[in-house]
């Protein structure tokens, strides 16, 4: 078959493809530079835990969901209120963020690599082995991800580590078959065929060709997960199966919002406004990241 | 009056920071009942600039900057959209180059064939589908009964560029533009189309603007052909003109480089150096000066005006004459 | 077409195997002895006997192989096992549970769509202008909203504004079909509105690139009127992946079911869930999670038949 | 079935003295199976893609190979090369067996047998820069002993194909078409090939490009000796190049012929088809040439017609066509025929 493009054979304009200067990319993508200074900003906010505000984030320093801008019993100041316990929202809001986004980074980051490896193995081998490995990934897949996480965690402890290993575990399945289609597609492509004829082994074809062709794909796979890990990991410490008070962490922090929203709607409302901020910025910057990595949009002009 | 007029069409697409002068200015006629080709590489602008004459530009970022599009005199440019519409189909009907995707993979044959007739012609679903077996059998699909209710994917390349033709001559227009309509088909395929194409037009007095990339097929098929390189139009003239007479550099490298079969030299070919110029950065001067082998200082600095070589033949060079003579000369084109 | 149904239908039996398998090794991988933390729940001493006397009842002393060949017996035969902590059979669990967590689940999914596929076609046609922003930006911000902080805050405006509280009741669905619409409505839109989310920004760039395929300009070369191009020609191509996305999703909205069980009190299979994690029984954890694991993928599999009948083009395949 | 010996000793009219035989395939079949319910029906059905060819290409010559979408060009050209697995027959490569061969020896044998492919889009790698496509051959096969004779070599091969030495650094997307199906040829040559597979290099190309192209081919040929398989759907383009050309229809070879005798007197109908259905770009001749214009379309390669496949659509079929499998038959000692009534048909060229 023949097939003519309508692009014409002009040589296209010389940019390289990642020297483009940073600030170039920020410009165009205006969404996403939005996004990116939030997350900074946040993660100044966390980083500062211990700096920013004088308190601890497990002592009860006034009375029950004290409001914002109150005053505790050592007259300290209660920038965002106080929460169940008495115990200051602000510090205790600091302190959450660093457990949501260990958890938040690791898991998709575990989870995304594990499936990046097994869908192009998957792709690249084919026969039997893609056959098989996919029947586990479509049993991955339908089970949803925060009762395997529970199962898991069950297993592992309700730690940190546990929670990331059982969050990983829900990005694997659909990386993988993500990674997969994605190498599938690459597999077919003139460009590793060439490599083959020349010689190249398996894994030089999968280490020099099919993987940083895919590295676009899982780039953007985890960011979509950090955002999701973020979430879950909210869902399964409101729960009280995640991150086990004292420590705090900002699912659990909404755990008793329901009964004690009668006294402040902030325990209820700031948690949840900061995942979302959170998760909000984490979307822009992935879509701009879509955007720039997309290869339909590249190339082909 | 010709059938359609095209005068000083220009179409651009807008991008970030650049124009991309896809169609700069481009003027020619086709008259009733009339064979004419539009030829081009790719990306020379053919295809935007029949899509301009209907309004199909996708639009942003492509906008029709100039010009005006006559068709029996009314300039189709200053008509509103359901003015336009109107003519859509009715008055000019458009055959593109991918049958594969040309078609709606979800609606079948049968609507496909029948909605146009119903919405132009205000036909019955009844007529329309009447009207719709006897154009299949037209074009030669053998069982059409069987076939209307069939989709798209049910077809080959070949058989849905007919059922685009049949939908092409369902309201009976005065123009078909066919945009590479046989790019996609294979070699006895083609064949097959472009004789159908020109009987069918032929028998039903219709005028056919065909758009290719390949000089050959033009050859066989047209009257009058009008070259374009690089958004504009470089040469026009009677097929044995172009073919016998080439006045543009651009012509004859064209010519020089098809591929012949009744030629067994290895090597007879002599292909143009270098690469069309990019549409968002054309110099001042004439387009193909870069790659010409007749370039003179003054077509690096002023774009040719169009020279009459014959009444019915121009050449956009500086050196028309001088070209075709370079080219009377060489040994195999004697 | 006929072969690629059985193909796929015939899948779901290893599929269903490996569920069966997984589920199993899930409960029995796991440290901390069931039957420990079943003593340790009641309260009473960790004694050396009473563990034994449990795992005995439980079966757990028994050879890993027996166990497994046991488990998958019992479930050829439609048998989920006990509970560990009740003795209540799984069985019965699921039957009295499912139907809350499935139509909650369903509810969300039409809700869902039939929020995103107009305002995603309608932001494709208005692309770049305010509408088009408007619905961008709240599909953003709706996509990063938790579902259970949402439904928190629904539940929450509801009591403090107008006093009302989620009814509880026991009958089904069969027996009073509007309450329990009543009590799954809020929830469903919890869950929904992020469905819709994804689904919004789904159908927006599949209807953008449905408008630039050659048989768009082909209709509109032909003359037809604009909303005909737009609902008969557009639509039916850009709706298809929203009907697949559905399917990737249902886990998904499982998640978003389980927790909104509890937040409304709703007596689903989440509740009883997160009661088995936090029971350590094991037995009807694994029965749970199977059962969900089941149900989505056969939903996953009518889905898939939908699209093949939708699709003319997959019938060559 | 005619013995690929016997071709040996029968080929040499047109090249003048002995020609060694470097690619000798025999009876090589490539099936594939198809449509998804192919693992539960009981006669799993196969597109043969190709059915057994037997072929040989001579040392220094350009076979062209031609043949419609469907036909199973590009699938031989990949057996060859052992890109596809052939499911029997075999290819030797001067003599030596290659599916016999494992691993290294394998490895060994591609730095002799390379290819150009169709698509200048898909064929280079979009993450690596143009030297580091064509320094790829170099480094699995450890041609170069240091860095610097890495990058001479790697600015010496943009040379060789027209290309600046500076564009090493640049990525595929920075190059037109015609640039990226130069760097497949680099890529190609830099592991100095003996015999190129060249799978519709030009067909995606803009006619000025394509001339460009092709003539860079030619002179790569002659300057550096090379074999070539040329694959294409277009004769016109094939007798430009080829020394030889082979027709191929739905998965069998259909006639072999040096190029001048194939273009002026082809013997089966469906390369006279072919021919005819080529137009010439000059009006005058086109007025006067004869066609043929063919009824009906390819088969399904999955479903093809009994005995000879082409007789659906051939203008000349008898009932004997319909039953009976022609075999590739010698006509005279250049020539191959599969055609029953080759001998009573005069079919005029151009």
């Amino acid at each position: 078959m023949i097939t003519v493009r309508d692009s014409s054979e002009t040589v296209p304009e010389r940019t390289p493809r990642f020297v483009t200067p940073a600030w170039r990319t920020l410009r165009k993508h205006p969404t996403g530079a939005a996004g990116l200074v939030i997350l900074i900003l946040i993660l100044l906010f966390i980083l500062s835990a211990g700096f920013l505000t004088p308190h601890k984030y497990d002592r009860t320093l006034s009375g029950k969901a004290a409001p914002m801008m109150s005053r505790g019993f050592d007259d300290e100041l209660l920038v965002l209120g106080g929460d169940e316990l008495g115990r200051d929202v602000l510090t205790r809001l600091q302190h959450a963020g660093r457990t949501s986004f260990v958890i938040g980074l690791a898991a998709p980051l575990l989870g995304v690599t594990l499936g990046t490896i097994i869908g192009i193995v998957s792709a690249y081998r084919g026969g039997v082995v893609d056959l098989l490995v996919q029947r586990v990934v479509d049993v991955l897949i339908s089970l949803p991800g925060l009762v395997l996480a529970m199962a898991v965690t069950l297993a592992l402890g309700f730690s940190v580590w546990g929670v990331i290993i059982a969050l990983s575990l829900n990005v694997v399945g659909g990386s993988s078959r993500v990674v997969r289609s994605h190498a599938l597609t690459q597999s077919q492509l003139e460009y590793v065929q060439a490599a083959r004829a020349l010689g190249a082994s398996d894994l030089r074809i999968i280490f020099r060709h099919l993987l940083p062709n895919s590295m676009a794909v899982s780039l953007v796979l985890f960011t979509v997960g950090v955002g999701a890990a973020i979430t879950a990991e909210a869902g399964l410490s409101f729960l009280g199966l995640g991150v086990q008070p004292p420590t705090p962490s900002w699912g659990n922090m909404l755990t008793f919002a329901q009964q004690y929203f009668r006294f402040g709607a902030h325990i209820a409302i700031i948690p949840g406004l900061t995942i979302a901020i959170v998760v909000f910025a984490i979307n822009l910057v992935g879509d701009s990241l879509r955007d720039i990595l997309d290869p339909h949009l590249r190339g082909r002009g | 009056m010709p059938l359609l007029e095209i005068e000083d069409l220009k179409t651009y697409f807008y991008g970030d920071d650049t124009v991309v002068k896809a169609v700069d200015g481009i003027t020619y006629d086709i008259e009733e009942g009339e064979t004419v080709a539009l030829v081009g590489e790719s990306g020379c602008g053919k295809s935007v600039s029949s899509l301009s004459i209907l309004g199909l530009i996708p639009s942003p970022p492509g906008r029709i900057v100039d010009g005006e599009v006559r068709f029996r005199g009314t300039d189709l440019l200053q008509l509103s959209a359901s003015e336009m519409r109107r003519y859509r189909s009715r008055r000019i009907a458009m055959v593109f180059q991918e049958p594969m995707s040309s078609l709606n993979p979800v609606i079948n044959i049968e609507t496909q064939l029948t909605e146009g007739m119903m919405t132009q012609l205000g036909l019955t679903k009844r007529q329309a589908s009447d009207r719709a077996l006897e154009l299949l059998e037209t074009v030669g699909i053998s069982d059409p009964e069987r076939r209307l209710k069939q989709f798209p994917h049910e077809f080959s390349g070949g058989m849905r560029q007919r059922v685009m033709i049949a939908i092409a001559l369902s309201c009976e227009p005065d123009l078909i533009i066919a945009d590479e309509p046989t790019t996609s088909l294979d070699v006895t395929i083609q064949a097959q189309i472009l004789d159908l194409m020109q009987t069918l037009t032929r028998e039903r007095g219709m005028a056919l603007l065909l758009i290719t990339h390949n000089l050959g097929v033009v050859a066989r098929y047209v009257e009058r052909i009008n070259i374009m390189y690089a958004g504009r139009i470089i040469e026009h003239g009677s097929s044995t003109d172009i073919f016998e007479k080439p006045s543009h550099p651009y012509t004859v490298g064209l010519l020089n480089s098809i591929p012949r079969i009744d030629r067994d030299t290895r090597s007879s070919l002599d292909p143009i150096p270098g690469q069309p110029p990019d549409l968002s950065r054309l110099p001042i001067g004439c387009h193909f000066a870069e790659r010409c082998r007749n370039v003179i200082d003054r077509c690096e600095n002023e774009y040719p005006h169009t020279v009459v070589v014959e009444p019915s033949h121009s050449s956009a060079c500086w050196a028309a004459v001088s070209v075709f003579s370079d080219y009377a000369a060489q040994p195999s084109h004697a | 077409m006929r072969d690629y149904i059985i193909r796929r239908v015939l899948l779901l039996v290893p599929n269903l195997f490996i569920l069966a398998t997984l589920t199993f090794f899930l409960a029995r991988v796991l440290p901390g002895d069931v039957a420990l933390g079943l003593v340790a729940e009641d309260g009473s001493i960790i004694d050396q006997e009473a563990v034994e006397v449990i795992r005995e009842r439980l079966g757990l002393n028994d050879p890993m192989p027996v166990q497994y060949a046991r488990w998958m017996l019992q479930l050829l035969q439609g048998d989920l096992g006990k509970s560990d902590v009740s003795d209540i059979s799984v069985v019965q669990v699921v039957t009295e549970t499912a139907e809350v967590t499935f139509l909650l689940a369903i509810l969300s999914v039409i809700i869902g769509a039939v929020m995103a596929i107009p305002f995603g076609i309608l932001s494709a046609m208005m692309r770049g202008r305010w509408p088009d922003q408007v619905i961008r930006t709240f599909s953003a911000v709706f996509l990063a909203l938790p579902n259970f902080w949402l439904g928190i805050l629904l539940l929450l405006a509801l009591v403090t504004w107008f006093s009302w509280s989620p009814p509880i009741f026991q009958e089904t669905f069969l027996d009073a079909p509007v309450e329990q619409f009543q009590r799954l409505i809020l929830p469903s839109i919890a869950i929904g509105t992020s469905f819709a989310a994804v689904a919004t920004r789904l159908t927006r760039s599949t209807m953008l690139e449905v408008l630039n395929q050659d048989y768009i300009r082909t209709a509109r070369a032909k003359g037809l009127f604009p909303n005909r191009v737009i609902i008969r020609h557009a639509l039916p191509n850009a709706v298809l992946p929203v009907i697949t996305l559905s399917a990737l999703l249902f886990a998904g909205l499982l998640n978003g079911a389980v927790v909104l069980e509890r937040i409304f009190a709703l007596p689903g299979m989440g509740v009883e869930i997160v009661t088995a994690t936090s029971e350590r029984d094991f037995q009807l954890l694994q029965g749970l999670v199977l059962v969900l694991g089941a149900f989505v993928m056969v939903w996953m599999l009518l889905i898939d038949l939908i699209y093949v009948a939708l699709d003319k083009r997959i019938q060559l395949e | 079935m005619l013995d690929s010996r016997s071709q040996n000793t029968i080929a040499d009219e047109h090249g003048g003295g002995d020609q060694t035989v470097l690619i000798d395939i025999e009876d090589l079949s490539v099936e594939f199976p198809v449509g998804s319910g192919a693992l539960f029906s009981r006669n799993r059905a196969v597109v043969h893609a190709v059915d057994d060819v037997s072929l040989t290409i001579y040392k220094g010559e350009c076979l062209g190979l031609v043949g419609e979408s469907g036909s199973g060009k590009t699938t031989l050209g990949r057996a060859i090369l052992r890109l596809q697995k052939a499911t029997r027959g075999r290819v030797r490569y001067e003599g030596e067996a290659m599916d016999e061969m494992g691993g290294r020896d394998l490895r060994n044998l591609r730095r002799k047998m390379q290819i150009i492919f169709q698509d200048p889009y898909s064929s280079l790698d979009p993450r690596m820069s143009a030297g580091a496509i064509i320094g790829e051959g170099m480094s699995i096969h450890k041609l170069a002993p240091d860095r610097a004779t890495y990058s001479r070599r790697v600015a010496e091969l943009l040379e060789m194909v027209g290309l600046n030495a500076e564009m090493a650094r640049r990525f595929p997307h920075e190059f037109s078409g015609g640039q990226r199906q130069r760097i497949g040829i680099a890529r190609a040559l830099a592991v100095e090939p003996d015999f190129i597979v060249c799978d519709e290099p030009v067909s995606a190309l803009d006619v000025s490009i394509q001339a460009q192209i092709l003539s860079l081919l030619t002179n790569l040929q002659f300057e550096l000796g090379l074999t070539y398989l040329f694959v294409a759907h277009d004769l016109s383009v094939v007798r430009h190049i080829s020394d030889r050309v082979a027709v191929m229809y739905l998965g069998r070879i259909v006639e072999v012929a040096p190029s001048a005798d194939l273009y002026r007197n082809p013997l089966h109908p469906y390369t006279y088809a072919l021919i005819s259905g080529i137009p010439v770009p000059d009006p005058r001749i086109e007025a006067q040439r004869e066609r043929v214009v063919l009824g009906g379309e390819p088969a399904n390669p999955a479903d093809p017609p009994t005995g000879c496949h082409f007789h659906p659509r051939c203008p000349f079929a008898t009932e004997q066509c319909v039953v009976e499998k022609p075999e590739l038959r010698e006509i005279d000692s250049s020539r191959l025929v599969s055609c029953h009534r080759a001998e009573e048909l005069t079919l005029e060229g151009v």
